[in-house]
């Protein structure tokens, strides 16, 4: 059996990429590929959780429901914010974040 | 050959696998968050779902991980996709990919990393494992937990993905 | 359990070996005799005039979205459908409530003409 | 031997410890031969679909088809597939080279992995994943991402078009594949395609039928599965990403040669595996007369009844009438949808007012009647307002006389 802390690991270096892609990505798109990245890595360790966390893994789902509620509001977000980034394309003609600072004063 | 010690190989196998997956969804991720075109990263991205909904099976989550492949490679990479298609005018930049805070992101998300895995190693986790006799059933009392505990969130994530739907609707519309 | 997903790896490596391995072999068999007409992009014999960039319409991401949310959706019946003899009356109606508000999605989208391809 | 429970890799494994091997090993060595197995019936059987899908759409369009090599013409394919491997394998100059290579491979990897559930008979099935039908339903993810990579890597205009039109014809009937899939997993209770295949049998006096086929109690989502799986494999009447009597090719219209070949082949398994699931799923799957006695017989009626599904398929292609874009996509999304949605809570609905099965079936049956009733007076309706009329240009005079164009009197 491979131990809880390896999948846990995994789960870590996958949000540091998220993190690095959502932090540093000009391209409003590849940022939110970061946060999809990072959500996944929640997902590792809400089911490493369930797995590794109880004596009734039948019983005891909450690991599992959580990690679906995730995939599924992942999915409502992904939609909204591409539609939003689409939108601002198509005003702006751009989707680079650096150029989208209509707000600053 | 004793019955514990052929036992002992399928352990050593589950390892191997583990490794396997674990190092296709390092490699991907790191694609998918530093590959410079845009379509490179959500081919990445892909990958990485794939090897996530692999981890996902090793540890006996069969459902998250068929709903992983469904809903994030069948729905939200495309998705993603066509976003991209739509936006291509931003494809072959003449800007670099990456903005100003590229050394300051680096060095953030891999102290961030480091920190983690200092979390990781440190924390005594309970690391029990009790055996899953039954996949089915466990979807089963999956299925019977949304429409009882977690009736609420359950209404509600409708509701949000009608919201959604609705919101994203009128935004991305052709006018 | 675990030991159907190691049936189900171990068939996704034939299953990726084969493809590997059919197109390797015509890659050596074939004759290969690369000119630059030959490996430009096929456009029915015309001159390709500029890149591959097409604009193309929201349509298909409104369509992408529509598929989004409805996979989400059945994602969520698929386990209580295994649950289904012993849900509670209650229960029951949730259900029919989820599925009411996805069919009403369904028809937003319809009033708002997202279904409609021109 | 053949017991309740007798499941091929166990008995593999068995076998082979008897013999003096120790279990880990006998295990992946079972397993690898099922794939090994699995997968070269899967070849074999598509050398001869391709063969079967030629023969009888030329006898349709009144022509011979391939009747040279062997009997028949029977090994036509074969020869098909050794031209196809000596052919130059060109790769375009813009393409993307990595994803352009991985497309092809990944589309033969996603058709490839159903092989896992097909329930060949009783303990005679890959592996009987507990989410065997969501499963079949992710496998079309693969196929839809390779669409999407095939598109975009080639640098064609016109095959990321394609890809982009199969994606969104894929998308649209996958909804309601996946809502007709979900029909029979309510009334059974599974999700496995063993048990599902298992629970269609029909006892009378003791004796299995195996005629209790859940096409009987739901025939609208039979009707409403099948449409959408021609959609899913591309098969005509929405074959107009392809339109092989049209327009050159769809998004593989940059490859050659083996890789080619892959699509091809991915495409003709992908529309036989559709009809084997539909026989699981609503045509009893491996259930037959004398089943129970003799097993492997199950094997035989699941391939013959897929096979006339999959000849139902080529009879639609010679003769329906291709869709536009448009019409394919309201007819999934304003026809299909909201009927098997409707069916989805009738059935709810149904399965927990009334306590006694047969009322339930019943019910079940009295709304996919109605149901089935509403989807084919729209496709009827669809047919008529065609108007397809069969008016030669030309009339020769005579049979072999020449021919001479007829002077229209304004007509």
């Amino acid at each position: 059996m491979v131990s809880q802390t390896w999948y846990l690991a995994l789960a870590a270096f996958v949000f540091s990429c998220g993190l690095y892609a959502a932090l540093t990505r000009r391209n409003a798109i590849a940022v939110l590929i970061g946060i999809e990245l990072m959500l996944n890595a929640v997902n590792i360790n809400l089911v490493t959780f369930w797995r590794y966390g109880s004596m009734a893994p039948m019983e005891q789902l909450s690991g599992q429901v959580f990690s679906l509620f995730v995939i599924a509001i992942a999915g409502a977000e992904a939609a909204v914010g591409l539609a939003l980034i689409i939108s601002v394309y198509r005003t702006r003609h751009t989707v680079n974040l650096d150029e989208l600072d209509m707000l600053k004063g | 050959m004793s019955l514990p010690e052929m036992s002992a190989l399928f352990p050593t196998l589950q390892e191997v696998i583990f490794v396997l997956f674990a190092l296709l969804i390092a490699v991907t991720s790191l694609i998918a968050a530093m590959a410079p075109n845009l379509f490179h990263n959500a081919l990445g991205l892909v990958a990485t779902l794939f090897g996530i909904a692999g981890i996902y099976f090793m540890l006996e989550a069969e459902f998250v991980g068929v709903s992983q492949i469904l809903v994030y490679i069948g729905a939200i990479a495309t998705l993603i996709t066509f976003a991209i298609m739509l936006t291509r005018g931003m494809m072959f930049g003449r800007t670099s990919a990456m903005n100003r805070q590229g050394l300051a992101g680096a060095i953030i998300s891999g102290l961030f990393f480091v920190v983690l895995l200092g979390i990781v190693f440190q924390v005594p986790w309970p690391n029990v494992v009790a055996d899953i006799t039954d996949g089915e059933a466990l979807i089963a009392n999956l299925g019977a937990l949304f429409v009882s505990t977690y009736l609420l969130p359950f209404e509600l994530l409708a509701l949000l993905l009608l919201v959604a739907l609705t919101g994203a609707l009128l935004l991305a519309r052709d006018r | 359990m675990l030991q159907n997903y190691l049936f189900v790896l171990i068939l996704s490596t034939v299953a990726l070996i084969i493809p590997v391995a059919a197109i390797v072999l015509g890659h050596f068999l074939g004759p290969r005799r690369p000119d630059p007409i030959k490996t430009a992009t096929y456009e029915s014999g015309v001159e390709t005039i500029g890149d591959t960039w097409v604009q193309f319409r929201a349509q298909y991401y409104l369509i992408g979205l529509i598929f989004l949310i409805f996979d989400v959706e059945v994602i969520f019946l698929f386990p209580i459908a295994l649950a289904f003899e012993r849900l509670s009356l209650l229960s029951t109606l949730a259900v029919v409530t989820f599925v009411l508000i996805l069919l009403l999605g369904l028809l937003v989208e319809w009033r708002k003409g997202a279904l409609e391809w021109e | 031997m053949w017991g309740n429970n007798w499941n091929w890799s166990e008995a593999l494994t068995q076998f082979q410890m008897r013999l003096g091997a120790p279990e880990g090993a006998a295990r992946l060595v079972a397993y690898g031969l099922g794939a090994v197995v699995l997968v070269t019936i899967a070849l074999t059987l598509v050398l001869f679909l391709i063969w079967v899908t030629r023969k009888v759409v030329s006898r349709i369009q009144d022509r011979l088809g391939p009747n040279r090599l062997g009997p028949y013409g029977l090994f036509q394919s074969v020869a098909d597939a050794l031209k196809l491997l000596t052919k130059e394998d060109i790769t375009p100059r813009n393409a993307d080279v990595i994803s352009y290579n991985l497309a092809p491979v990944f589309d033969v990897f996603g058709v490839f992995l159903t092989l896992t559930v097909v329930a060949w008979a009783p303990g005679l099935i890959g592996a009987d994943l507990n989410i065997g039908v969501p499963f079949l339903v992710a496998l079309g993810a693969i196929g839809i991402m390779s669409a999407l990579m095939a598109g975009w890597s080639s640098s064609n205009k016109y095959a990321l078009l394609s890809g982009f039109r199969v994606v969104a014809q894929l998308l649209s009937y996958e909804i309601p594949m996946v809502l007709s899939m979900f029909l029979p997993v309510l009334l059974i209770g599974s999700m496995k395609l063993g048990t599902i295949s298992a629970s269609q049998s029909l006892y009378l006096f003791g004796f299995n039928l195996g005629l209790g086929w859940t096409v009987f109690i739901m025939p609208a989502a039979a009707l409403i599965y099948f449409i959408s799986a021609l959609a899913e494999a591309e098969q005509t009447p929405f074959d107009l990403l392809e339109a092989e009597s049209e327009l050159i090719a769809g998004f593989h219209i940059e490859y050659s040669g083996m890789k080619f070949a892959m699509f091809f082949l991915a495409q003709f398994m992908n529309s036989f595996f559709l009809g084997a699931i539909a026989v699981m799923l609503f045509f009893g799957g491996y259930q037959g007369p004398f089943v129970d006695q003799l097993p492997i017989l199950g094997a035989f009626y699941l391939l013959i009844k897929a096979m006339l599904v999959y000849l139902v398929t080529q009879w639609i292609k010679g003769t329906f009438p291709r869709l536009r874009v448009d019409q394919m996509m309201q007819f999934a999304w304003k026809v299909l949808v909201p009927l098997v949605l409707a069916l989805v809570l009738w059935q709810m609905i149904v399965m927990k007012i009334f306590s006694s099965s047969w009322m339930q079936d019943v019910s079940i049956l009295i709304g996919n009647l109605v149901v089935g009733g509403v989807v084919l007076n729209v496709i009827s309706n669809y047919l008529r307002r065609q108007k397809v009329v069969t008016k030669r240009a030309f009339e020769p005079k005579s049979l072999i006389g020449v021919m001479e164009p007829v002077v229209s009197s304004g007509d």
